[in-house]
């Protein structure tokens, strides 16, 4: 692997993030399954950093899981979209921040198809308007949430408290990047990085003190593909997929898995625990599984964040042997109790994934 | 007096256009930006499809040169068009009176990174045709990247119709140096197997037919209809190719030691510029287009510029050749019916006598 | 074992490395025409047991070169040896020799 | 020596036993070599014999015993083993020489043993030296010059006239081992250790003997041949005469040819008789080395007339593949070989229709093909219920237009499926006379197994013949007509269809014809026709296409025809040949064919059609002069289809 090679296609594909003033909108997947990490993406934006991003209730889904699945039409999926836009618009912002990849990729898909074909721009401007009242406006700036904290990543690196550095033996963990499919396979340019060797998560683990494996399968899809996941009947190819990628990577010895979107985390972590129960493998050291986090959840841990406030016990996939590795203290009593000190429940005991 | 011509362009075309104009006793002067004539060729080693020396082929195209004033490292700075010729500057300084310019811009070879899922100048045994040809010029050990490769691929058709690296048409000659080339490895590691990726095999010329036959019959090379669509390296450093059998109908994987890379052909870059300062009229694809492709194909849309060879799209050596004579006789007709008192011919026959 | 209702799907990819190189070489010792195909499908088209059942000798050597020599039997064990596909072949290969060679390389009796 | 004049010569019989012993030492080499062979030939025998079914080893007993096939026996025991008239036949020089040797060494042993039985009886004895004395009678008596009967000096002068006739044989057999092609043949086999030993010896065998009976033709009498020799020796040597050395060489010639015998090519004189009878007594060979085969294996002469018969030979590569060199190989049990050989063959049977002593190549090599391919894997279950049965609209009443039970089975096979104009041409054909047929296999069919017999995979055969059968029975027709000879050639031996008479459609037309049901127009093109192997070796069908063509056009002979017609190349029956020798083999038939420029090459089999069609054709076109530089190639069919 030439790495001087990378950086070369690296540096064909950066696009320009303002620094400030964003306009910020949840993913429906994620505020259920990783409610912490948006937490402490704007905790860390806001707080950390004291950046402005502006968020509101009246926001919804953007509907790319219904589109994905072939539920609703294009043109309803476009007006909920132009919602989301005018109600930036209304609220003053034009740099817009996305919090889930699906979405980025429909926004993209859906500004490139007005800008192809702007009649369908002029229809959905009218469908706003008949609907909503609402002004249609477009976003001068479109970015994923990711993007920021690449942007932010030196600045988050200047007040680490941990480094993704194992700190018994001094050596940089070794971390899998992966990106969603639709931040930036539909639309290379659109990400940080291009398609083929996105940058947007190397740039953080390389900030913050670790090291990238580039494995055989790095650019398959985590399984999740909507349909694959969604219709039963073809779960054993969404699983198939993600096995495929685990055996692909497996060679390298990963003590973390780092990602950007929602489908990803969720998949390349229930996934090990069903391929455990089900044929007995495992991925991680002695039993364990590979930790799979979100970008906000590593920002997190290196700005020295508790790691059950960051909702790390909600992976089904242990980040214990991760917390050893980056000396992070944690109370295991602790994991399993909410904010109000409650015992949350816990997930049933596996027969083979520790 | 006698005309003066000017020809861009140092390689094939322009080296034969030049000897043959300079016999039928114009003025030749010949620039090439390069600090050596012979354009590809002088970096190649073998010809398709009967195996003959690139060197000794540019030999005898620079055997005929004498009298050809030829500048090298030498680029064209500014034309300016007067009435019935050009006064063309050189970046050496030197201004020509051009009565006739012949544009033998050439290729140039597709820039394989661009097709980064190959991962060409990433992955540590990924190598183009150009690199290929160097190493059989250079010697077993003048590249690491080609270290005792038990299994090679050769990748067809690498910027050539691939309307997503930006050329849709085909670059006509890969085929035929893949399949030479795929000869000549499992002549230089005789226990490889060695595998070919390929759309269609467009083995059109005289004797391609026999090289392929050859290279299934006498080295066994496995031809795989299918354009390999992603490649990945293993913790080894072995490549992991994956296309799809198109015969099969089934997606296909293969762990190779070697992938070399067909880069197809481009316009040349530095020809680009000549046409603009030129405003010489360029298909979408970049390359010259020429007045009519069967009766003018020489001809440019300029009165007294012409083409020959690469400039006007993919060609292969003998087309190349025959183009550049081609172009001496459209500059000759065009010459004397232009400047009708200027006796070339004579002063020729004068000096001969 | 927990069963979810659902599992991991065999994959249907073709694994060149799983190529048995020396066999191969036996079989085109015994018939060297085994590498003249161009997959022009001529055999498959004429075929007089294809018109019952597939048979195909273009598509048994592509099976052969893929790694799978018992879909190349499967393909050829309805073969008649007539003949008629050694007559089109554009390549002169000599089908019926090669259809019993490759049953005695890979065949099982 | 005891002086003669001891006796009263009136008194002395006319032949006196010399030596009343009847034993010399010198005959010693000669008694050890035969009784080795004849040691060896009997164990041979009886092992031969032990391997043969005991139901064939009965019915080889019957055999002697129908008249028919015992009278066929002495034929083809004097004709074949003596004579040799199959040799004679075709070149007659060669069979001289084969049967001067033959014969005529054959009647001195049988005169030899009829001088004892006269003169000295107590001689044929065993005890008595009965094993040698016959052979060398001359050396133990004294003639009586005083009288001589009439019968002494007849037995004299048929002696040396046999003696003569045998030299002049072993003459011309030396002279054919310098320059062979002066007795027709182009190619020789390369004989082997033992067959030069015993050849040589062979060669010497007879000089010698005159030698040796010159020496002593004084004193035991000789004619027009040993007396004039005896007397140069006197005028050389004076008058006594030193003739030990020479017999001691006669017997150990004698001696070292029965004991190289064994091992050489010169075992056929006695294997042969053995094979005559097995063959006649209809016996096949079940495996291509034990019992009958290993009759027939011996039975080879190595005479070398298949290597010119071959018509890969044209090639001098492809000389080993030729039978003789099979037969040697079966002898010594070389399997890599043997199977090489096996495959390469054409099975246009040529060498079989030319061989001397009948022995069936093809008939061995396809026994060895099924010893390994009859084992591969195959599976025709699909056959068993997907028998394409002919429909309704395929049966075409023509007279009334109306479809019923057809009068004719019409089936194409497989390659004539590949060469269109046949089908039409016969279709058309059968239209012009009104035939009922019914096309078996007009969307195709399946194949007639004949390529899997030559291919030597019986067993699957069988199955293809079982389902094409029980198809054909179905039908109800009463004939069966078959445009492609290899299908007619199974169809007529091995499907054994009761009551429906199979032809083969040159026959089934000159018929029509015949009836009158077929008109056909004449004109003056000149048209050579090609005997398919299938269908002139391989069934006897030589005249009748002829006949008909005869009446379309001027039939022109080719160089070769009839059983000595070369293969085209195309032929199913080798398995190795690759297409660059096939080619080469094209272009000698056409070449065969051309040669009194036909303007056209009628053949009556598909493959041959399809084969000659192909680019050979230009080049004999061009190799072969100005009037047949546009020969074309057709169908029999075709060419009597546009005379209708």
């Amino acid at each position: 692997m030439i790495y001087e090679g990378k950086q070369k296609i690296w540096s064909d594909y950066q696009k320009d993030i303002p620094d400030d003033h964003y306009f910020y909108v949840r993913s429906c997947i994620r505020q259920s399954f990783f409610p912490a990490s948006e937490a402490a993406f704007l905790k860390i934006t806001r707080q950390e950093l004291g950046k402005d991003i502006f968020e509101t209730e009246h926001h919804t889904t953007c509907g790319g899981i219904a589109y994905h699945s072939d539920t609703i039409p294009q043109e309803t999926a476009m007006t909920i979209i132009a919602r989301q836009f005018a109600l930036m618009a209304k609220y003053g912002y034009e740099n817009y921040v996305c919090s889930c990849i699906t979405s980025f990729g429909l926004y993209c898909e859906t500004m490139e198809t007005w800008r192809e074909f702007p009649e369908l721009e002029a229809k959905v401007r009218e469908n706003l308007w008949k609907t909503c009242k609402l002004e249609f406006a477009k976003p001068k700036v479109l970015v994923h949430a990711s993007d920021l904290i690449y942007k932010y990543r030196n600045l988050i690196a200047a007040q680490a408290k941990h480094k993704l550095v194992n700190v018994h033996t001094g050596r940089p963990l070794r971390a899998v990047e992966h990106i969603g499919c639709h931040y930036s396979k539909m639309f290379p340019s659109k990400g940080v990085g291009g398609a083929e060797y996105p940058y947007v998560l190397v740039g953080m683990i390389e900030a913050w003190g670790g090291e990238i494996i580039d494995y055989p399968e790095r650019r398959h899809c985590c399984g999740f593909g909507f349909r694959q996941y969604l219709v039963k009947g073809n779960r054993g190819y969404s699983l198939s997929n993600t096995h495929k990628k685990f055996e692909s990577m497996e060679p390298y010895q990963p003590d973390l898995i780092i990602t950007n979107c929602p489908g990803c985390p969720y998949f390349l972590d229930r996934w090990q625990y069903v391929i455990a129960e089900s044929t007995g493998k495992t991925y991680g050291e002695n039993g364990h599984g590979i930790p799979v986090l979100t970008y906000e959840e590593v920002a997190g841990l290196v700005l020295g964040y508790d790691p059950w406030d960051l909702g790390l016990q909600t992976h089904q996939v242990g980040p214990e042997p991760l917390l050893d590795k980056m000396g992070i203290e944690y109370d295991p009593a602790r994991k399993f109790l909410g904010k109000d000190g409650k015992d949350i429940g816990r997930p049933e005991s596996c027969m083979y994934l520790k | 007096m006698k005309n003066n011509i000017l020809i861009i362009g140092g390689g094939p075309a322009g080296l034969e256009a030049a000897s043959g104009l300079q016999r039928l006793g114009y003025n030749v002067i010949l620039i090439e930006r390069s600090s050596m004539l012979g354009g590809h060729l002088a970096s190649w080693d073998r010809l398709f499809p009967d195996g003959v020396s690139a060197r000794g082929t540019l030999k005898g195209l620079l055997a005929q040169m004498d009298g050809v004033k030829c500048f090298t490292d030498t680029e064209v700075r500014s034309i300016n068009r007067l009435e019935k010729s050009y006064n063309v500057i050189l970046s050496n300084g030197i201004t020509v009176l051009a009565d006739a310019v012949l544009v033998a811009s050439g290729f140039d070879l597709f820039k394989a990174e661009k097709k980064e899922e190959y991962g060409y100048g990433i992955y540590d045994h990924v190598v183009t045709n150009a690199d290929l040809e160097a190493w059989f010029n250079a010697g077993p050990d003048s590249d690491t990247r080609i270290d005792k490769p038990k299994r090679i691929g050769f990748v067809h058709c690498v910027g050539s119709r691939d309307e997503k690296s930006g050329c849709r048409s085909c670059s006509k000659v890969c085929c035929a140096t893949a399949v030479k080339q795929a000869c000549e490895m499992k002549q230089a590691f005789p226990d490889a197997q060695v595998y070919c990726f390929y759309m269609d095999l467009r083995m059109f010329g005289r004797h391609y037919e026999d090289l392929y036959l050859s290279a299934q019959k006498d080295y066994s090379v496995r031809f795989i209809r299918g354009r390999v669509a992603e490649v990945s390296e293993n913790v080894d450093g072995s490549l992991l190719v994956k296309a799809e059998d198109t015969v099969a109908g089934k997606p296909l994987k293969v762990t190779l030691d070697l992938l070399v890379l067909m880069a197809g052909m481009r316009p040349s870059a530095a020809g680009k510029r000549v046409g603009k300062l030129l405003e010489m009229p360029m298909e979408e694809d970049g390359f010259f287009a020429v007045r009519d492709g069967i009766l003018a194909g020489q001809r440019s849309g300029l009165p007294g510029v012409f083409l020959a060879g690469a400039a006007t799209g993919p060609k292969t050596l003998p087309e190349t050749v025959a183009e550049a004579r081609a172009a001496v006789v459209e500059i000759d007709r065009y010459l004397s019916d232009i400047f009708p008192n200027v006796k070339n011919y004579k002063t020729l026959v004068r000096e001969r006598w | 074992m927990v069963d979810f209702g659902f599992g991991l799907v065999p994959s249907s990819r073709i694994n060149l490395d799983l190529f048995d190189r020396e066999k191969f070489e036996a079989l085109a010792a015994l018939e060297p025409d085994v590498r003249k195909c161009m997959a022009c499908g001529s055999c498959a088209a004429v075929c007089t047991a294809g018109k019952f059942v597939r048979t195909s000798v273009r598509d048994a050597i592509e099976e052969l070169f893929n790694a799978h020599p018992d879909k190349a039997l499967d393909l050829l064990k309805s073969c008649q040896l007539c003949g008629k596909c050694t007559m089109v072949c554009p390549r002169g290969i000599n089908t019926r020799h090669l259809i019993l060679s490759i049953a005695k390389i890979y065949g099982t009796k | 020596m005891t002086p003669l004049y001891i006796l009263p010569l009136q008194t002395a019989p006319e032949v006196i036993d010399r030596i009343p012993s009847g034993y010399s030492n010198f005959v010693i080499p000669f008694v050890v070599g035969i009784s080795f062979m004849l040691i060896w030939l009997t164990v041979g025998l009886f092992r031969l014999m032990a391997k043969i079914p005991a139901r064939d080893r009965r019915r080889l007993w019957k055999s002697f015993f129908i008249p028919k096939i015992a009278l066929k026996n002495i034929r083809d025991l004097f004709c074949d083993c003596l004579f040799h008239t199959k040799i004679w036949k075709r070149k007659p020089l060669l069979g001289y020489m084969h049967s001067a040797i033959a014969f005529g060494w054959f009647m001195l042993i049988v005169l030899g043993h009829l001088e004892v039985a006269l003169f000295v009886p107590k001689h044929l004895a065993w005890t008595d030296g009965g094993l040698f004395y016959p052979i060398f009678y001359r050396f133990f008596v004294w003639i009586n010059p005083g009288h001589v009967s009439l019968r002494g000096w007849f037995f004299f002068f048929l002696m040396d006239f046999f003696l003569l006739y045998v030299l002049t044989g072993v003459g011309m057999a030396i002279f054919k081992r310098f320059r062979s092609i002066v007795l027709g043949m182009r190619h020789t086999t390369k004989p082997s250790l033992a067959d030069r030993i015993a050849l040589y010896s062979l060669w010497l065998i007879f000089p010698l003997r005159l030698l040796a009976e010159s020496f002593t033709a004084d004193l035991s009498g000789g004619s027009f041949l040993t007396v004039p020799v005896n007397m140069l020796w006197h005028w050389i040597f004076g008058n006594n005469l030193y003739f030990m050395p020479v017999w001691w060489a006669y017997s150990i010639c004698l001696g070292l040819f029965f004991a190289a015998m064994p091992f050489s090519r010169y075992m056929h004189i006695l294997t042969e008789v053995l094979w005559i009878l097995l063959r006649n007594a209809g016996l096949q060979p079940s495996h291509p080395r034990k019992g009958v085969a290993e009759a027939e294996i011996y039975a080879c002469s190595s005479c070398g007339l298949c290597l010119d018969a071959c018509p890969m030979n044209v090639q001098k590569k492809n000389l080993k593949y030729s039978s003789v060199y099979f037969i040697r190989f079966l002898r010594r049990h070389n399997e890599k070989k043997i199977n090489d050989i096996a495959d390469k063959c054409l099975m246009c049977d040529k060498c079989h229709a030319l061989c001397p002593v009948g022995v069936d190549a093809p008939a061995l090599r396809r026994a060895q093909r099924a010893t390994v391919n009859d084992s591969l894997c195959y599976d025709y279950s699909y056959l068993q219920n997907r028998v394409p049965a002919p429909e309704a609209n395929d049966i075409v009443n023509v007279a009334t237009g109306i479809s019923d039970a057809p009068e004719v089975m019409y089936f194409a096979g497989c390659m004539t499926h590949l060469t269109p104009r046949i089908i039409k041409s016969v279709e058309k054909v059968f239209k012009a006379a009104s035939v009922n047929y019914v096309f078996a296999d007009r969307d195709g069919g399946i194949c007639c197994g004949r390529p899997l017999m030559l291919a030597g995979k019986t067993s699957a055969a069988r199955e293809t013949i079982s389902a094409n059968r029980k198809m054909i029975l179905d039908s109800g027709c009463r004939t069966l007509v078959l445009s492609c000879p290899i299908c007619y050639k199974i169809f007529k031996d091995e499907y054994n269809l009761k009551g429906i008479e199979v032809l083969h459609y040159t026959q089934y037309i000159k018929r029509l014809v015949e009836q009158g049901r077929l008109k056909l127009s004449s004109c003056d093109e000149r048209l050579v026709y090609h005997d398919p192997c299938e269908l002139g070796r391989g069934c006897g069908v030589y005249e009748e296409p002829r006949k008909v063509l005869s009446q379309v056009g001027t039939l022109v002979p080719a160089a070769k025809e009839g059983d000595e017609s070369i293969c085209c190349g195309g032929s199913l029956g080798s398995l190795t040949l690759d297409a660059r020798d096939r080619a080469k083999i094209t272009e000698s038939s056409l070449v065969n064919l051309v040669a009194n420029n036909p303007q056209t090459i009628v053949t009556a089999c598909p493959l041959c059609l399809m084969t000659f069609s192909g680019p050979a054709l230009d080049t004999v076109s061009h190799n072969s002069g100005e009037e047949a530089t546009d020969v074309k190639v057709k169908d029999f069919a075709e060419v009597i289809s546009q005379r209708v």
